[in-house]
C-alpha cells in the first residue's frame, strides 16, 4: 500500500495525541486567574526592558553558513545513492564517479576554511575587521 | 495519479501569492520570503512536469533551484543586515538617498 | 593545432577564472588580516589575463569553429562563447588592475577580487550555456557575487542601498526566470536548447509557452538592464564602487545578451515561432518594442542627469537598447549580420564603457565631486586622464575616433539591411542626442574653468594603466575592426541555424 | 483494498506504534531517567509508590496535567500554543519509517518509502522549529536565548549528522530503511566461532562515533544541553511553559531521544536483528538497542560536563563538520577501491 | 605609401609635442611641422596623375587601396590617393599649418604643449580628409577634425569661447549626421551594384544611373533628398548663408592661428566635399537645380558682404568677407564649365592663402594694439609699416587685384559662370557687385585704421611686430603673388582633374 497514506495516518495520530492530552488537562486543571502569575519570569525580579534584545551577530553567521552547507548536502545525497553502481558501471569507473564529488567537496572545504579563518564561527571576541578599515 | 493541470494551478496560485507579497510588503525580509515563494512555485512546476514527461531533468533542476535559492537568501540576508546597520530599518522604502 | 588538448580544456578560460577565485579565497584563509594589495590584485589580474590569452588563442586556433559539446550537452564551446569569454576576461582584467588603487584602504581585498573573478566565471558559463538549467545556474553564479560587490562598501549608505535594490530586483527577476524556465520545460519536456527547438514547433500549448518565453525575456531583461527591469541600473551603478559599476555595466550586460542571444536564437527558432504559420509567440516583436523603448528612455533619462556617474548609468541602459536591435532585427533575413552587429558592439562597448567608468573611479579616488560642475577644468590638472575620457565619451557617442563608431555603424547598417530601417533611425536619433550629454562632460573637463581647487596628490599607477589599456584597445578597434567583425560573424553564424 | 480501508488500516497501525512509543518514552523514560541519575549520584530514587516506584509515573502524569496553565504576558499566542504540539508530533512522526522488527510476527514497520532516511531527518529537524517558536513566543529573555541556542546547536550538528548518514548510504545504495537494515545482515567476519554481522557500527566505527556524538547534540543532552542549561538560562525555551504544554515538551524531548536511538539502531546497529531470538520477536532486540542509546545519553548527562556555547559552535563547525567530510570522502574512496 | 607616411609623421609629432614641456613646445611643433611640409612639396614635385579621382580612367598619385573590414554586404577599404583637386589642398594644408604654428608663438601663452599638439593633430586629420577616397575613411577623418577644433576654440579662445565652441561643435555635428544619413541612403539605394563604400565605385555607379529606390522612396526622390541632405551638411561647413551663423563667432573667439586654419583650410573641406560628393556623384540633380544653388551662392556673396559692412571688428569683417568669397566657389562649381569648376577649385587654394594672410595680419595688429575695433585705432602705418603693407596687399588680393591669386581665381570663376545656364549672367553680375562692396569696405576700414595720424589710447609701446610674426606674412604674400603670376602651378593639374566632370557642350551627363 502507498506508504504515504500510513505516514499521513501517523501524522494524524501525532496531532491527535497532544490535542487529546490538552483536552484531558483542560478538564482536570484549575484556572485561577491572578495578576502577577502571568508576569514574565525573570528569576523573581520585576521584568525589565523588552524581550526583543539584540543578540550576538554570530547567530546570523552560523545561520547563513548552515543555509549554504545544508543545501549542499541535498546535492550530495543523490550521488551517494548511485555511487556504487556508477563505479561498477563500465564507461564511468572510479575516477569519473569520485572526482566530481571530490571537487565539489573541495570547493565546499575552501569555503568553510575561509569562513573559519575569517571568524564566521568564532563566537567570542571576533574582531570586526571593518573596524580597522575606512570603507569608501 | 493527479493530472498535471492541478499542479500547474497550485504553482500558479503560489506564484500569485508571492507576487502579491512582493507588491504589498515593504519589509525586505518579507520580500525575500515572497521571492522564495516564487521559486518554490517554479519547483512545483518542475517536479510536476518531470513526473508528467517521465524524465528526471526537472527534478534535478529543482534541486539546483533549491540550492541557488539558499545561496540567494544567504547573500540577501547579509545585504539586509548591512542595510539595517546603515538605515536602522529593513523597510525597502527607507533607503532612498538616491532617486529611483 | 599541432597537438590536441583534451576536450574539457575547451573550458580553459572558465576554469582559469574559477581557480583564481578559489586561490584568492585560500590566500585570505591563510592570512585573513593581510591586505597585500599587490598579491591579491596581481593574482586576479593574472588569472583573468590567462583567461584572455586562452580565449584569444582558441579563437585564433579556430577551436570554436566546430562547436564542442560537453557534459551531456549542457555546455557548448563555440566561437560565440569564446568571443564573449574574451570580452568578460578582458573587462575583468581591467577592473582588477584599476581596483588595485581604488581599494587602497579597504578591508575586504581578497573577498572583493574573489567575488569579481567568480562572477566572471559565471558569465563565461552563461556564454556557453546550452541548457536552461545551466543558464539559470550560471546566471545566478554571476549575479550573487555582483550583489555583494555592489554593497561591499559597508559603511557607505549609497553602496548599501544600491546593493539592496540590485538584489531585490535581481532576486525577483531570477525567480521569474525560473518560473518561465519551468513553463517552457513543461511544454517541451526538456531543458536542452536544441531539444526545445525541435519540440517547440509542434506544440499546441502556445499560451503556456508564450508566457514562459515572456518570463524568460524578463529575466534576461534584468540582466541586461533592458526597460521593464532597468530600475536597478542607475541605482546600482551610481552607488556601487566605480570599478564594479564598470564591471556590471560592461561584462554583466554582455553576459546577459550572450545568453539571451543563444537561448532565443537556438531554442525558439524564428522560422518556427515567429515567421512560421502555426504560432503566437512573436518574441521578436517584444524585442523590437523593448529595444525602442529602452534606447529612448535610457538616452532621454541620461540627458537629464546632473551627476556624471548616473548619466553614464542611464546611457548604458540606452546602449542596451542598441544591442537589443541584434534580437529585434532578426526575422529580417540577414540574421547573422544583425547578431554580429550586436556582438561586436558589445565587445567595443566592453572596453570603452569600462574605461569611462574607470575614469569615474579615478575621480572618486581623487574625491572629485560627482556632478558635472565638479569636473570643471579637470583637464588642466590631469590632461592625460581627461584626454582618454574624452576618447571614451566620443566613442560612446559614436564619433569616429574609435571602435565605437564602427560597431554602432555596423549595428544600424545591419538593422537597415534587415529592413528595419525604423529601428536604425531611432538608434541614430538617440545617438545624436547622446552626443549632447556626453559632450557636456567634455565641455566641463576641457573648457570650463575650475570652480574649486582639486587636491590631486598622486597619479595612481593601476588606474592609469587600466585607463591607458582600455583607451589603446578602443582606438585600435577602429583600424583593427576587421578581425572583430570576422569573429563576430562566425559567432553569429555558429548559433544562427 | 479500497483506499478508505487502506486509510483505516494505516490509522490503526499508526495508533498502535504511536502508543508503543509513548508508553516506552513518556512512561518509562522519566522514571528510568530518575533511577539512572540517582544511581550515578549514589542516591536512592523514587521507590515509594508501587514496585520500584513505578506508580510515580501515573502520579506525575496526573499532577502535571492537573496544573494550571499560565500564559505569560505578551506571549505570541498561536506560536506559543503550537510549539508543544509540533515538538511532540514531529518526534512521533519520525517513527513512521523505522523498521522496528517483528512482535509476535507482526512487522512493526508502518511505512517504507523510497526516501525513508531523508524523511526521517527532515521530520526530526522540525523540532528545531518548535524550539524556535517556543523561545520566540514566550516573550521571555531566557526563552529567547534558549531558542536561539537551540537553533544554533541544531543547525551546527545537523550537517555532520546528515553527512555521516550519507556515508552509510554509500554502502546501501538506497535511502529505503528496510534496504539499509537488510544490508547489515550478512556476516562481516568470524572470530572464534562468533559471527560478527556487518553492522555499520562495525564496518565504519568512525562514522558511528561521529553519528552518536552529533545525535547527542541533536537531542540536546549533555554535553550539548546548552539550550536549556538550567544553571545559565533557567530552563531555556521551556521556561514559561507549564501544565500540559510542559508535559508535551518533556514528552517530545524523550521521544526525540528515542527517535535518535531508533535511527542509530537502524543505520548502524543492524536494525532489529540479533541473536538468540526468533525473527518474530526481534522487536525485543530493537527495544534493547534503543534503550542502550538512551542509557548512553543518560550516562553522558550525568558523567560529562556541559560545553560552553562557543565551544559547542567551534566543535560543531571546526571539528564535526570537517571530520564528517573526511569520513564521507574516505568512505567513498575505500568503497570505490574495494568494489 | 607617401600619404600614410605624411599622416603618420604628423600624428607622431603631435603626440611628441603633447608630451614635450610647454617652453619648447612651440619651436618643436614648428620644426616637426616642416616634415609634412617638405613631404607634401616633394609629393607635388613628383606628382604624376591624370583625371578625376572619382571617375573612370583616372590615374592617381600615391594611391593605396587596402582591405580593411568586410562587413557583410559592404567592404571598407583603406583607399587614399591624390588627384589634381586634392593635391593643391594637401599642399595648402601643410603650408598653412606651419605658418600658423609660427604665428602662434606670440598669442599662445598657456598650456602650449597641448595647443601645438592639437594643431598638429588637426593637420593630420585634414590631410586625411583631402586624401581619403573611401567614404568610411573620409568620414572618420572628417569627424576627427572637429574634436581638436572644438577644444582649440573652447580652451584658448576669447571671452565667449565656450559659446562659440559649442555652437561650432553642435552645428557641424548635426550637419555631418544629416550628410551621413543622406549618403548612406544613397549607398543602400544602390543595392547590390556596389559592394563597398569606395567613393570612386559609388560615384561611377551613381553616374551610371544604377540608383534604385529605397523602400517606399523612388529613385528620383531619393536622389534629390540625398542631394539636399548632403548639400545642407556641407553647406554648414562652407558656410552658405542660411547656415553661416556659427562662423563669425568661431572666428572672433578663436585665437589667431586657429582662425587661420579655420578660414584657410576647414572651410575648404566644405567646398571640397561639395565638389567630390554633390557635384561629382549627382551631376544631373545639380545641373537641373543650378539656379537654386547659384541663388544660394550669390546670396552668401551679397549677404556676407553686407554683413561685413555692418561690422566694426576687423576680424569679423574678414570673417564675413570670407563667407562671401566662399560663395564664389559654389557659384563656380555649379556652373559646370571648365573654367567655372577649375576656377572654383583654384579659388579654394587662393582664398586659403589670402584669408590666412588677412587673419594673420589682423592677429599681428591685435597682438600689438590689443584691440580689433576699427574705431579704436588709426594711423598704425606709422608705427608698424611692414605689417600694414602686407595687410593692404592682402586686401587687394581679396578683391582680386591682378597679379594676385585672387584675381586669377575670380576671373576664371566669372568666365566660367557667364552663360553657364539660363540666367547665370545675372547671378554672376550680382556676385561681381558683391566683390566690389567687400573690397570697398575693406579699403575704407584700412584707411580708417592704418593711415592718417596715429591715435590709440594705450599705456604701452606700439612698435613693429617680432620677426617670427612677420615672417609668415611675407611667405604668404609671396605665395599669393606667385600663384597670381603663375596660376599654372596648380591650375593645370586642377583643370586636368575637373575636366572629366564638365559635360560636353549642350547636355547633362
Amino acid at each position: 500500500m502507498n506508504p504515504w497514506i500510513a505516514i499521513g495516518a501517523l501524522a494524524l495520530v501525532g496531532l491527535l495525541i497532544p490535542l487529546g492530552m490538552m483536552a484531558v488537562s483542560s478538564l482536570i486543571r484549575p484556572t485561577v486567574p491572578e495578576k502577577g502569575k502571568t508576569a514574565t519570569y525573570e528569576s523573581g525580579e520585576v521584568p525589565t526592558g523588552g524581550t526583543r534584545i539584540r543578540f550576538n551577530i554570530q547567530y546570523y553567521m552560523v545561520a547563513l553558513l548552515f543555509v549554504v552547507f545544508d543545501i549542499e548536502t541535498v546535492l550530495i545525497f543523490p550521488w551517494t545513492v548511485i555511487y556504487r553502481n556508477a563505479v561498477s558501471m563500465d564507461g564511468v569507473g572510479l575516477t569519473n564517479a569520485l572526482a566530481p564529488m571530490l571537487l565539489f567537496i573541495a570547493v565546499l572545504v575552501v569555503g568553510l576554511g575561509w569562513a573559519w579563518r575569517n571568524g564566521a564561527v568564532r563566537w567570542v571576541r571576533n574582531p570586526d575587521r571593518s573596524q580597522r578599515s575606512v570603507d569608501r | 495519479m493527479v493530472p498535471v493541470q492541478y499542479y500547474l494551478l497550485l504553482s500558479a496560485a503560489v506564484f500569485c501569492i508571492g507576487v502579491f507579497g512582493i507588491l504589498t510588503r515593504r519589509n525586505a525580509l518579507l520580500f525575500l520570503m515572497s521571492v522564495e515563494l516564487l521559486l518554490n512555485a517554479a519547483n512545483i512546476n518542475l517536479v510536476a512536469f518531470s513526473n508528467f514527461h517521465g524524465n528526471l531533468t526537472g527534478q534535478t533542476f529543482s534541486l539546483f533551484t533549491l540550492a541557488l535559492a539558499a545561496a540567494e537568501v544567504a547573500v540577501g540576508i547579509g545585504i539586509i543586515l548591512v542595510l539595517y546597520r546603515n538605515f536602522k530599518d529593513v523597510d525597502v522604502n527607507e533607503a532612498t538617498t538616491m532617486r529611483w | 593545432m599541432a597537438f590536441q588538448l583534451p576536450t574539457w580544456m575547451a573550458l580553459g578560460p572558465t576554469l582559469a577564472l574559477a581557480l583564481t577565485g578559489l586561490l584568492l579565497l585560500v590566500f585570505d584563509s591563510i592570512t585573513p588580516s593581510s591586505t597585500d594589495r599587490g598579491l591579491l590584485a596581481g593574482t586576479a589580474t593574472l588569472g583573468s589575463l590567462v583567461a584572455v590569452g586562452l580565449s584569444a588563442w582558441y579563437l585564433l586556433a579556430g577551436t570554436g569553429s566546430e562547436p564542442i559539446v560537453l557534459y551531456g550537452d549542457a555546455l557548448v564551446v563555440d566561437t560565440m562563447s569564446l568571443f564573449f569569454t574574451f570580452v568578460f576576461a578582458s573587462v575583468t582584467a581591467l577592473v582588477s588592475v584599476a581596483s588595485f588603487d581604488y581599494l587602497r584602504d579597504h578591508s575586504y581585498q581578497a573577498e572583493y577580487y574573489a567575488l569579481v573573478t567568480l562572477a566572471a566565471t559565471g558569465m563565461t558559463l552563461m556564454a556557453s550555456a546550452n541548457s536552461l538549467a545551466v543558464v539559470f545556474v550560471s546566471l545566478e553564479l554571476s549575479s550573487l557575487p555582483s550583489f555583494a560587490l555592489v554593497a561591499i562598501l559597508k559603511r557607505n549608505r549609497g553602496s548599501v542601498e544600491a546593493g539592496l535594490k540590485y538584489f531585490l530586483i535581481g532576486a525577483l527577476s531570477s525567480a521569474i526566470l525560473a518560473y518561465g524556465i519551468s513553463l517552457v520545460y513543461g511544454v517541451t519536456g526538456s531543458l536542452l536548447l536544441p531539444e526545445i527547438a525541435s519540440s517547440v514547433g509542434g506544440t499546441d500549448l502556445t499560451g503556456v509557452l508564450g508566457l514562459g518565453v515572456l518570463m524568460m525575456l524578463g529575466g534576461f531583461a534584468y540582466k541586461t538592464s533592458v526597460v521593464p527591469f532597468h530600475f536597478w541600473a542607475p541605482e546600482a551603478y551610481e552607488g556601487a564602487p566605480a570599478p564594479i559599476s564598470a564591471f556590471l555595466s560592461s561584462a554583466s550586460k554582455a553576459a546577459g545578451f550572450a545568453v539571451a542571444f543563444r537561448v532565443f536564437v537556438v531554442a525558439f527558432p524564428i522560422q518556427q515561432l515567429v515567421t512560421g504559420a502555426a504560432t503566437g509567440v512573436d518574441w521578436v516583436l517584444a524585442a523590437q518594442i523593448l529595444a525602442v523603448v529602452t534606447m529612448t528612455l535610457g538616452n532621454f533619462a541620461a540627458a537629464t542627469q546632473d551627476t556624471v556617474k548616473r548619466m553614464l548609468a542611464y546611457s548604458s541602459v540606452g546602449h542596451a537598447g542598441y544591442v537589443l536591435i541584434g534580437l529585434a532585427a532578426l526575422s529580417g533575413g540577414n540574421n547573422a549580420f544583425v547578431l554580429a552587429g550586436g556582438m561586436s558592439h558589445l565587445l567595443v562597448y566592453g572596453f570603452m564603457n569600462t574605461g569611462a567608468f574607470l575614469f569615474i573611479a579615478l575621480t572618486e579616488y581623487w574625491s572629485v565631486g560627482r556632478r558635472f560642475e565638479d569636473f570643471n577644468g579637470l583637464a588642466s590638472q590631469a590632461p592625460f586622464a581627461c584626454t582618454v575620457m574624452t576618447l571614451f565619451l566620443f566613442n560612446l557617442a559614436g564619433l569616429p575616433v574609435g571602435g565605437g563608431f564602427m560597431s554602432k555603424y555596423f549595428l544600424f547598417g545591419a538593422a537597415v539591411g534587415a529592413g528595419f530601417w525604423w529601428l536604425a533611425a531611432v538608434g541614430a536619433i538617440n545617438s545624436a542626442l547622446s552626443l549632447y550629454y556626453y559632450s557636456r562632460v567634455v565641455k566641463a573637463m576641457w573648457i570650463e574653468d575650475a570652480s574649486g581647487e582639486f587636491d590631486i596628490e598622486s597619479k595612481p599607477a593601476g588606474l592609469y594603466a587600466a585607463l591607458a589599456a582600455a583607451a589603446v584597445v578602443t582606438v585600435l578597434l577602429l583600424p583593427g575592426f576587421g578581425p572583430v567583425w570576422q569573429y563576430a560573424t562566425e559567432a553569429a553564424e555558429a548559433i544562427v541555424a | 483494498m479500497a483506499p478508505w480501508q487502506e486509510a483505516v488500516a494505516a490509522f490503526l497501525a499508526a495508533f498502535l506504534i504511536g502508543n508503543i512509543m509513548l508508553a516506552m518514552t513518556g512512561v518509562a523514560g522519566p522514571w528510568a531517567k530518575r533511577k539512572i541519575t540517582a544511581a550515578f549520584t549514589d542516591r536512592i530514587a523514587v521507590n515509594r509508590h508501587g514496585p520500584a516506584g513505578l506508580l510515580i509515573i501515573v502520579a506525575d502524569a496526573v499532577r502535571l496535567l492537573g496544573k494550571e496553565l499560565i500564559i505569560p504576558d505578551g506571549a505570541d499566542r498561536p506560536a506559543f500554543d503550537l510549539a508543544p504540539i509540533v515538538m511532540a508530533g514531529s518526534a512521533l512522526l519520525g517513527f513512521a519509517v523505522i523498521p522496528m522488527g517483528h512482535l509476535f510476527g507482526v512487522n512493526l514497520h508502518l511505512a517504507d518509502p523510497e526516501i525513508g532516511m531523508a524523511y526521517v531527518f527532515a521530520v526530526a529537524s522540525i523540532a528545531t522549529l518548535a524550539l524556535a517558536m517556543a523561545g520566540y513566543a514566550s516573550n521571555n529573555k531566557y526563552s529567547l536565548m534558549g531558542g536561539l541556542r537551540a537553533i544554533a546547536q541544531n543547525i551546527a550538528y545537523e550537517i555532520p549528522l546528515v553527512l555521516t548518514a550519507a556515508s552509510v548510504v554509500l554502502f546501501t545504495d538506497s535511502l529505503r530503511m528496510s534496504t539499509i537494515v537488510a544490508a547489515q545482515q550478512q556476516p562481516l567476519f568470524t572470530i572464534a566461532g562468533i559471527t560478527i554481522p556487518s553492522w555499520f557500527a562495525f564496518v565504519n566505527p568512525f562514522a558511528f562515533v561521529l553519528f552518536v556524538v552529533a545525535n547527542l547534540a541533536e537531542v540536546g543532552r549533555n554535553p550539548f544541553d546548552i539550550p536549556e542549561a538550567p544553571t545559565e538560562i533557567v530552563a531555556g525555551y521551556q521556561t514559561e511553559y507549564s501544565s500540559v504544554y510542559f508535559v508535551l515538551f518533556y514528552l517530545g524531548e524523550f521521544l526525540h531521544i528515542f527517535l535518535g536511538g531508533a535511527i542509530i539502531a537502524t543505520l548502524f546497529l543492524g536494525g532489529a536483528s540479533g541473536p538468540f531470538l526468533p525473527e518474530s520477536l526481534n522487536f525485543v532486540w530493537f527495544v534493547v538497542k534503543i534503550w542502550a542509546v538512551f542509557l548512553f545519553t543518560q550516562w553522558a548527562r550525568s558523567a560529562v560536563p556541559r560545553v560552553r556555547i562557543d565551544q559547542l559552535i567551534e566543535i560543531g563547525w571546526k571539528g564535526m563538520l570537517v571530520l564528517s567530510f573526511a569520513n564521507l570522502v574516505l568512505t567513498a574512496v575505500i568503497v570505490g577501491v574495494m568494489l | 605609401m607617401w600619404i600614410e607616411a605624411l599622416i603618420a609623421v604628423t600624428l607622431v609629432s603631435a603626440f611628441a609635442v603633447v608630451l614635450a614641456p610647454n617652453k619648447v613646445a612651440g619651436k618643436l611643433a614648428f620644426a616637426l611641422s616642416l616634415l609634412p611640409l617638405v613631404g607634401s612639396l616633394w609629393m607635388y614635385s613628383t606628382y604624376e596623375a591624370s583625371g578625376n579621382a572619382l571617375l573612370e580612367g583616372s590615374e592617381l598619385a600615391f594611391e593605396t587601396n587596402a582591405e580593411w573590414v568586410t562587413a557583410g554586404p559592404y567592404a571598407l577599404n583603406w583607399h587614399v590617393g591624390l588627384d589634381g583637386i586634392s593635391m593643391p589642398l594637401v599642399a595648402l594644408t601643410t603650408v598653412l599649418t606651419s605658418l600658423a604654428l609660427l604665428a602662434s608663438w606670440t598669442p599662445i601663452d598657456e598650456r602650449q604643449s597641448q595647443f601645438y599638439g592639437l594643431m598638429l593633430f588637426l593637420e593630420a586629420s585634414l590631410l586625411g580628409v583631402f586624401s581619403a577616397l573611401d567614404f568610411f575613411v573620409w568620414f572618420v577623418f572628417w569627424e576627427m577634425v572637429l574634436v581638436p577644433m572644438y577644444v582649440l576654440i573652447g580652451v584658448w579662445g576669447g571671452p565667449r569661447r565656450k559659446y562659440a565652441a559649442i555652437k561650432m561643435f553642435v552645428y557641424t555635428n548635426i550637419a555631418s549626421l544629416v550628410m551621413f544619413i543622406g549618403f548612406i541612403a544613397l549607398v543602400f539605394g544602390l543595392g547590390d551594384s556596389v559592394t563597398s563604400l569606395d567613393m570612386p565605385a559609388i560615384a561611377q555607379a551613381l553616374r551610371a544611373g544604377e540608383l534604385g529606390g529605397l523602400g517606399p522612396v523612388s529613385a528620383g526622390t531619393l536622389k534629390v533628398a540625398a542631394f539636399v541632405a548632403m548639400f545642407a551638411g556641407f553647406a554648414v561647413k562652407v558656410p552658405v548663408v542660411p547656415f553661416h551663423t556659427w562662423l563669425p563667432d568661431a572666428h572672433v573667439e578663436a585665437p589667431t592661428p586657429v582662425s587661420i586654419m579655420l578660414a584657410g583650410v576647414l572651410l575648404k573641406m566644405g567646398t571640397y566635399a561639395l565638389l567630390r560628393f554633390n557635384f561629382t556623384m549627382l551631376p544631373n540633380v545639380a545641373q537641373n537645380n543650378a539656379p537654386i544653388i547659384a541663388l544660394f551662392a550669390v546670396v552668401s556673396v551679397i549677404y556676407g558682404a553686407m554683413l561685413a559692412l555692418a561690422q566694426s571688428d576687423l576680424k569679423r569683417i574678414v570673417a564675413y568677407s570670407s563667407v562671401s568669397s566662399m560663395g564664389y566657389v559654389i557659384l563656380g562649381l555649379v556652373a559646370y564649365t571648365l573654367y567655372g569648376m577649375g576656377g572654383a577649385t583654384f579659388q579654394m587654394v587662393a582664398h586659403g592663402l589670402i584669408s590666412g594672410l588677412m587673419f594673420m595680419s589682423v592677429g599681428v595688429i591685435y597682438n600689438t594694439t590689443h584691440t580689433r575695433m576699427v574705431s579704436d585705432m588709426s594711423g598704425l602705418a606709422s608705427k608698424m609699416p611692414f605689417t600694414v603693407a602686407v595687410f593692404v596687399a592682402g586686401a587687394f588680393g581679396y578683391m582680386g587685384l591682378p597679379l594676385m591669386a585672387g584675381f586669377a581665381a575670380e576671373l576664371f570663376i566669372f568666365l566660367g559662370s557667364f552663360g553657364a545656364f539660363a540666367g547665370s549672367v545675372w547671378f554672376t553680375a550680382a556676385a561681381m557687385f558683391g566683390i566690389v562692396v567687400v573690397a570697398g569696405y575693406l579699403l575704407f576700414a584700412m584707411q580708417r585704421t592704418l593711415f592718417g595720424p596715429f591715435e590709440l589710447e594705450t599705456d604701452y609701446e606700439v612698435g613693429p611686430a617680432a620677426f617670427h610674426d612677420v615672417a609668415p606674412l611675407v611667405v604668404l604674400i609671396l605665395l599669393v603673388i606667385l600663384l597670381g603670376v603663375e596660376p599654372s602651378i596648380f591650375y593645370t593639374m586642377i583643370q586636368d582633374a575637373v575636366n572629366p566632370l564638365v559635360p560636353p557642350v549642350g547636355g547633362g551627363a
